[in-house]
């Protein structure tokens, strides 16, 4: 039963096959294939952590995939706590994703095939997680960035979907192939991919204290890292997430949530044991965090399209999470993660619901007032917001808690930047949420109303968990969430629980939530304008996303085309040029030679004639045709032979 | 029984079976007949595969004959593992090729009579032993492809056709003359490959080097590799589809089939001298190339281009003098010969739906020929490296292998498969996403025909992709062997 | 040792010589192509003496019976058959008897003077082979030969009917 | 018994003059005749080696063999050559070689 684990990934790439090919056939029944997968991953998963969490012990099984030589890559599944984790995560949130689907997608005509590239996308993202290698684990990376270009892509007759589609499948590319160099490298450092021995190798590598290698796994780390910071939209491969809005939404609340950019932070969690003996990797890794979170809110300040303020809210929060890893604060990041799944899967869905129940209008400035109108939707997002918020006792409020914890003990700057990052987050999300769900509705010709049952139940589901998943990661459960992810000695930094932090983190929060009532409540004490209008270019940058998009089409995007353009130039006219201009020179040479050959060697030739016909004209003299005369030549040429003859003997 | 030669000789029969005795007017059985004995030889290599034991370096199912006495030249056939995922390749692409041929009505006897010639010379290359036999039977494909684009190729033919001919004539006079040089320089003289094998490694380095110029120029004007890769998109844009495939799968892989059989083992010591440069030439192909690709806006010219792109993988993985870069490299040669040759099929499935190549001229596509779309990204993602497809394995394993001697220049080509992967995502966008455009509202999607010319081919690109041994236990001990013989390490 | 020739011997030499030489001299001046043959009979004849004298009697015999009996009759009724008798009167040389006495003399001085040079040196004695010898030789070491020229003689012999025919004659 | 010096000169001198012959003679006839007697000459020459030297008795009768074939050639020549002047009679009423000059250019 060693290999039940692998079946998990196996069980939705099954139904991805059996859709794709079936799916005219099966038609609306897809979704009851591709749930039943899920629904079954997930009961394989909740067997699999039981088992995990009573044992402690690791579950692995591999066979061998490619050998050359002496060498051999094994392929195979491997799961501890962390993965165990993840696991139930990720199909429990999946499948109530799937579940929601069904309502959402209802009458499209793509019906079944969004729901093939679901379940191909979980299945990458399970791969992902029971990996036991780098390469399996790059893999499963790959698939699902495929499959997120097929579902942000999903409606490609919307040009703008394709785009999205597009910059999000080639902004992570430029990460992968930074894992890929990585992976390489790590490779041919310490001659393993598999986690288990490079939980061994790497620590012996370090404690050789060779300077060539130490840098050599510090790079492999950080080019690991760049996979991370692609797939996960840290700053400054962050553009393609809120782009990827694009999608159906409960591919956001999947992509956003439960799965592709969890999968940056769980790599950083796989492959700790090389952050954490080179702290310089560490710290790149806890910056490049914190900027993001920081980053990612001040833009979420301003932007007036519900999906888009979610997308960089879902970066503001990875940032803590790849932050909280930087910081040794391993737990607490993979907490956060989990939480944050829960959550956020539940704002995507709320506002998924909140979308399909106003037309597919999006932007919030239209909305408002829907309260009354969708109090199911209401209720379970106000859970969620609070969660966001990091309001006590939600789920969000532990594990930012802890977070926050880290670094203050680690590095203060961050610790202030994270604790201003939350005040933000608990404005900007509660801005979205009166401006959506309170007051009255601003543009009345929209008649909204509530979901169907099928997505109202994942709602509420999700709520709950994110109501009550903080509990067991609490102080007072003794971090038992925590405990459970098998943290490896390497990765265990113990910090003091600080009743200054959680003090603070608490009031922030609330001061968030009381700003965004005096701005955004039905009679605002603030006039949001007249703020803007304060801050002039901070609010406009915010507004206008930092002109990051611009500055990449300016820099990277305009000048990889013209190079292209170039290139294609420099081929047709350089080197294709070269070929043709031989082929030219030759049959300029070939003319020229023809020239020569008509009056230099013809000419000889012609002469030669010429000279022979005169000879001729001579010596057709004594061409007589008289037998006698030829008779009396040849007589005397005999003579003349034979006098030459005896000449010579004599 | 001697399975090489009728294997090789096969389409030689149904040639002459055409030539003689069929009427140039019957062209439905003309074109039965050239399917037929194009799917022949793919029974035949069925049984090569069976027969041939992988586990054995050594040339097998060998066949000597003396042929040309007084020059010490043989007919001497045989295979290893390295030739025979070539052969299977070539029969399995000849025939999803004659499948594809099935629509030129056009002077149909003279065509099948060319075609079956070149399927002649393309076995007799990949199985002979004998470096004037090799020599002979790699300048018989010339002949054929010649006129098969040059009469029924697209508007530019003879342009393109003579291009070619002459491009790669003049690899091939290189070559020779790199082969007289190595006949030459070994006592006693001989043209036998399995004979050289252990003594060229002793030649001069600086002969070696020489030599090795020579033969590089003549394979890589085949590969092709920057810079003598210009007769290529013109040969690729105005052959006709089965051609098209053809070419790019199998023709471009005699050159690399080159570096392998005859390149790097007879000439070692040349090999490491040029190998910089070798694996710069091959990045510059994977970056240069990709980028010339995203720039057009001719679909085969797009295609044609990223071929030339996947090529410089193969150079790189060689490069690397490892056993895992060279496993590499070879599969890389075997994927990229399946994958291109099924991407030249979709560009003609296009084409003759539309009688258009412009990119800029399609879209939506996927809403009215969904199987086809599917098709096309299955095999788009394989050209561009998804993992779980042929393509990616080849490409981790040549950059694997060449990671410890250049790793500067493997940093340098992931650029490449950044921008491979987005000009396939541009062209995906262009041809099948966005709006439909209204011309195209009344295309019919795949037809049975062509669907199953190109299953074969899918089939393949996700097993090897799943799992590579597949391919790498058959070739693998022969390449082993042969760095072996080269004397460099297999680790790691 | 070869005894000296007796003076007789010399005499009959001379004479012969003389008779040879003296007709040639006439086959190849006179102007009447049927005297001209008379002429070569004798001059034969004397070659025919002069094999005797060098004690080959069979190639004297043959050589009287082909030359003489078979050629020299030829040549009369060729002579008989084409020449007319007015032809007679014609002058029987052309113009460039000059030149043709000066090249003759140039190459038989030059023979002359090669071979008179040349330091011959004679067997001991001479024993002539007899016929018998000569019989057996030529059925056995010569004998292809012998065939060769029998076929010779029988192709030319065809050869020369078929161009002596008439023309008419082949229609 | 003659020597062997004396034949020599009789049969240089019948060269000489049948060369002459064959270069002055108009007639096709006269012709034949002067090569009969070059060939005679060339006869008598093989005789008379033949008899005075040698090197073997076996090979005495080389000479003598050598005469025999010589003159049944000749014969033959002969009867050719008559033929062939008997031919050119018929087509252009002579037999004097400078009218016939067919071969001319």
């Amino acid at each position: 039963m060693d290999f039940l684990p692998a079946l998990i990934p196996v069980l939705p790439l099954l139904a991805f096959a059996v859709i794709i090919t079936n799916g005219r056939r099966l038609g609306w029944s897809a979704c009851l294939v591709a749930v039943g997968a899920s629904l079954t991953s997930a009961v394989l998963a909740a067997l699999v952590y039981s088992r995990v969490l009573l044992s402690h012990e690791t579950l692995a099984w591999s066979f061998e995939w490619v050998r050359w030589g002496e060498t051999a890559l094994r392929m195979g599944v491997r799961i501890d706590g962390l993965g165990a984790l993840m696991l139930f995560m990720v199909t429990v949130v999946g499948t109530l994703i799937e579940i929601y689907a069904i309502g959402y997608m209802a009458g499209d005509k793509t019906f079944s095939r969004f729901f093939a590239f679901v379940s191909l996308f979980m299945a990458g993202m399970l791969g992902l997680v029971v990996a036991d290698n780098l390469l399996l684990l790059f893999v499963s990376w790959e698939i699902m960035g495929l499959c997120s270009y097929f579902l942000i892509g999903f409606y490609f007759h919307r040009p703008s979907a394709a785009a999205a589609g597009i910059k999000a499948f080639i902004t992570t590319r430029i990460g992968d192939v930074g894992l890929l160099i990585g992976m390489i490298l790590l490779w041919w450092t310490a001659g393993t991919l598999r986690f288990d021995e490079l939980l061994l190798a790497v620590p012996a590598l370090a404690g050789l204290g060779d300077a060539h290698v130490d840098l050599m796994l510090t790079a492999a780390a950080l080019l690991i890292f760049v996979g991370t910071i692609g797939k996960s939209a840290q700053f400054p491969l962050h553009v393609w997430l809120p782009d990827a809005m694009e999608g159906p939404t409960p591919v956001s609340a999947l992509i956003h949530a439960a799965t592709m950019v969890a999968a940056g932070v769980f790599l950083v969690a796989r492959s700790f044991i090389l952050f954490a003996q080179f702290p310089a990797a560490l710290t790149v890794v806890a910056w490049v965090g914190g900027f993001t979170a920081l980053f990612a809110a001040l833009i979420a300040l301003t932007q007036n399209d519900i999906k888009r303020v979610l997308a960089y809210s879902t970066l503001s929060q990875l940032g803590y999470m790849v932050m909280a890893l930087g910081l040794g604060a391993y737990a607490a990041g993979m907490f956060h993660l989990i939480t944050h799944a829960f959550f956020k899967a539940l704002l995507f869905m709320g506002a998924g619901a909140v979308i399909h129940g106003f037309h597919h209008v999006q932007d919030m400035r239209r909305m408002g007032g829907l309260w009354g109108k969708m109090p199911w939707t209401a209720w379970t997002f106000l859970v969620a917001t609070l969660a966001i918020s990091g309001i006590p006792p939600l789920s969000g409020f532990w594990s930012k808690d802890e977070i926050l914890l880290g670094a203050f003990h680690e590095s203060p700057v961050l610790w202030v930047a994270g604790t201003f990052t939350a005040f933000l987050t608990a404005f900007y999300m509660f801005r979205l949420f009166f401006m959506t769900f309170t007051g009255r509705q601003r543009d009345g010709e929209i008649h909204a109303h509530e979901s169907p049952a099928v997505m109202i139940l994942p709602l509420v589901v999700l709520a709950v968990g994110a109501a009550l998943l903080g509990i067991p990661g609490s102080p007072w459960m003794g971090l038992w969430v925590q405990h459970s992810l098998d943290v490896p000695a390497y990765a265990l930094a113990h910090h003091h629980h600080s009743n200054l932090v959680m003090g603070l983190s608490i009031a922030v929060a609330v001061a968030g939530i009381a700003l965004a009532w005096l701005m955004y409540a039905p009679r605002p004490t603030i006039q949001p304008a007249r703020v803007a209008r304060a801050m002039g270019r901070l609010y406009t940058l915010s507004l206008n996303k930092f002109h990051i998009d611009e500055i990449y089409a300016a820099l990277i995007i305009n000048p990889t085309r013209a190079l292209a353009r170039g290139s294609f130039r420099f081929d047709l006219g350089l080197i294709d040029g070269a070929v043709n201009g031989m082929g030219w020179l030759q049959r300029a040479l070939a003319s020229l030679k023809g020239l020569f050959d008509k009056w230099v060697v013809d000419g000889i030739v012609n002469l030669l004639a010429t000279i022979v016909q005169a000879l001729s004209a001579v010596f057709g003299l004594i061409q007589t045709g008289r037998v006698h005369n030829y008779l009396l030549l040849a007589s005397l040429g005999a003579l003349v032979i034979a006098c030459l003859t005896w000449w010579n003997m004599g | 029984m001697p399975l090489l030669t009728i294997t090789t000789f096969t389409p030689l029969v149904g040639l002459l079976l055409i030539l003689l005795f069929v009427d140039g007017r019957r062209v439905n059985t003309v074109r039965w007949m050239g399917v037929i004995f194009s799917f022949l030889p793919l029974l035949l290599s069925a049984a090569i595969v069976a027969v041939h034991q992988p586990s054995n370096p050594d040339f097998q199912l060998v066949e000597r004959l003396s042929w040309i006495p007084a020059l010490g030249i043989e007919y001497h056939l045989g295979v290893d593992g390295i030739s025979v995922p070539m052969v299977v390749l070539t029969a399995l692409l000849s025939f999803v090729a004659a499948l594809g041929s099935w629509n030129i009505t056009d002077r149909a006897k003279e065509y099948w009579i060319f075609f079956l010639l070149l399927q002649v010379g393309m076995f007799g290359t990949f199985v002979s032993l004998d470096l004037f036999l090799f020599y002979v039977f790699w300048e018989i494909v010339l002949v054929p492809m010649y006129f098969l684009i040059g009469i029924w190729g697209g508007p530019r033919r003879e342009y393109s056709a003579i291009k070619f001919f002459l491009f790669t004539l003049v690899g091939s006079v290189a070559m020779l003359i790199g082969f007289l040089a190595i006949y030459f320089a070994v006592e006693p003289h001989t043209f036998s490959i399995p004979v050289l094998l252990g003594r060229t490694g002793s030649l001069p380095h600086t002969l070696q080097s020489v030599v090795f110029l020579a033969i590089f120029l003549g394979f890589a004007i085949k590969v092709p590799v920057v810079p003598f890769h210009t007769w290529l998109p013109d040969a690729h844009v105005e052959a006709p589809t089965p051609i098209s495939v053809i070419l790019a799968g199998v023709l471009l892989k005699m050159g690399t089939y080159g570096f392998f059989r005859i390149g790097f083992p007879l000439l070692p010591e040349g090999a490491r001298q040029w190998s910089f440069a070798f694996a710069v030439l091959g990045v510059i192909g994977i970056v240069y190339t990709a980028y010339v690709a995203m720039a057009q806006r001719d679909f085969k010219k797009l295609v044609a281009y990223s071929s030339v792109s996947h090529m410089g993988f193969v150079l790189l993985g060689m490069a690397g003098f490892t056993l895992v870069g060279f496993s590499g490299a070879y599969f890389m040669t075997v994927s990229h010969g399946v994958l291109s040759g099924a991407m030249f099929l979709c560009v003609g499935v296009l084409y003759d739906r539309t009688h258009t190549r412009d990119l800029d001229a399609f879209g939506g596509l996927m809403a009215r020929m969904p199987i086809y779309g599917g098709m096309l990204i299955l095999f788009s993602c394989g050209a561009l490296g998804l993992p779980g497809l042929s393509g990616f394995v080849a490409e981790f394993l040549s950059l694997l292998g060449a990671f410890g001697r250049h790793p500067w220049l493997v940093g340098i080509s992931v650029l490449g498969i950044v921008i491979t992967a987005a000009f396939m995502l541009l062209m995906m966008r262009r041809v099948l996403m966005g709006p439909l455009n209204e011309r195209w509202a009344n295309l019919s999607d795949i037809s049975a025909r062509e669907l199953w010319s190109l299953i074969p081919l899918a089939v393949a690109t996700i097993a090897l992709g799943v799992f590579p041994p597949l391919l790498m236990h058959i070739t693998d001990p022969t390449l082993a062997r042969m760095l072996g013989i080269i004397g460099f390490e297999v680790a790691p | 040792m070869t005894e000296p020739a007796s003076l007789l011997a010399w005499i009959a030499f001379v004479c012969l010589v003389a008779v040879t030489v003296g007709s040639a001299v006439l086959v190849v001046t006179l102007r009447n192509l049927f005297h001209a043959v008379l002429a070569l009979i004798a001059s034969l004849l004397g070659v025919a003496g002069l094999y005797l004298m060098l004690l080959a009697e069979f190639v004297a015999a043959i050589h009287v019976l082909i030359y003489v009996g078979a050629v020299a009759t030829l040549f009369l009724f060729v002579i008989m058959l084409t020449v007319r008798i007015d032809d007679a009167a014609l002058r029987q040389s052309n113009r460039q008897v000059i030149p043709a006495i000066a090249l003759c003399g140039a190459g038989l001085a030059l023979l002359l003077a090669a071979l008179l040079a040349a330091p011959w040196t004679p067997v001991e004695e001479i024993r002539p082979p007899g016929v018998q010898q000569i019989g057996h030789d030529m059925l056995t070491t010569y004998l292809l030969p012998f065939e060769v020229v029998s076929l010779l003689l029988l192709v030319a012999l065809v050869g020369a009917v078929t161009l002596a025919r008439r023309e008419d004659q082949r229609t | 018994m003659i020597p062997l010096a004396p034949f020599l000169v009789v049969s240089a001198a019948l060269v000489a003059i049948g060369v002459f012959g064959a270069l002055t003679r108009r007639s096709a006839l006269g012709i034949l005749m002067s090569i009969e007697l070059i060939i005679n000459a060339a006869a008598l020459n093989l005789v008379a080696f033949s008899q005075h030297i040698r090197t073997s008795d076996a090979e005495s009768t080389a000479g003598q063999m050598f005469a025999l074939f010589a003159m049944a050639i000749a014969a033959a020549a002969a009867a050719v050559g008559l033929s062939i002047v008997i031919c050119i009679y018929r087509n252009s009423k002579t037999v004097n070689v400078d009218k016939i000059d067919l071969m001319r250019w």
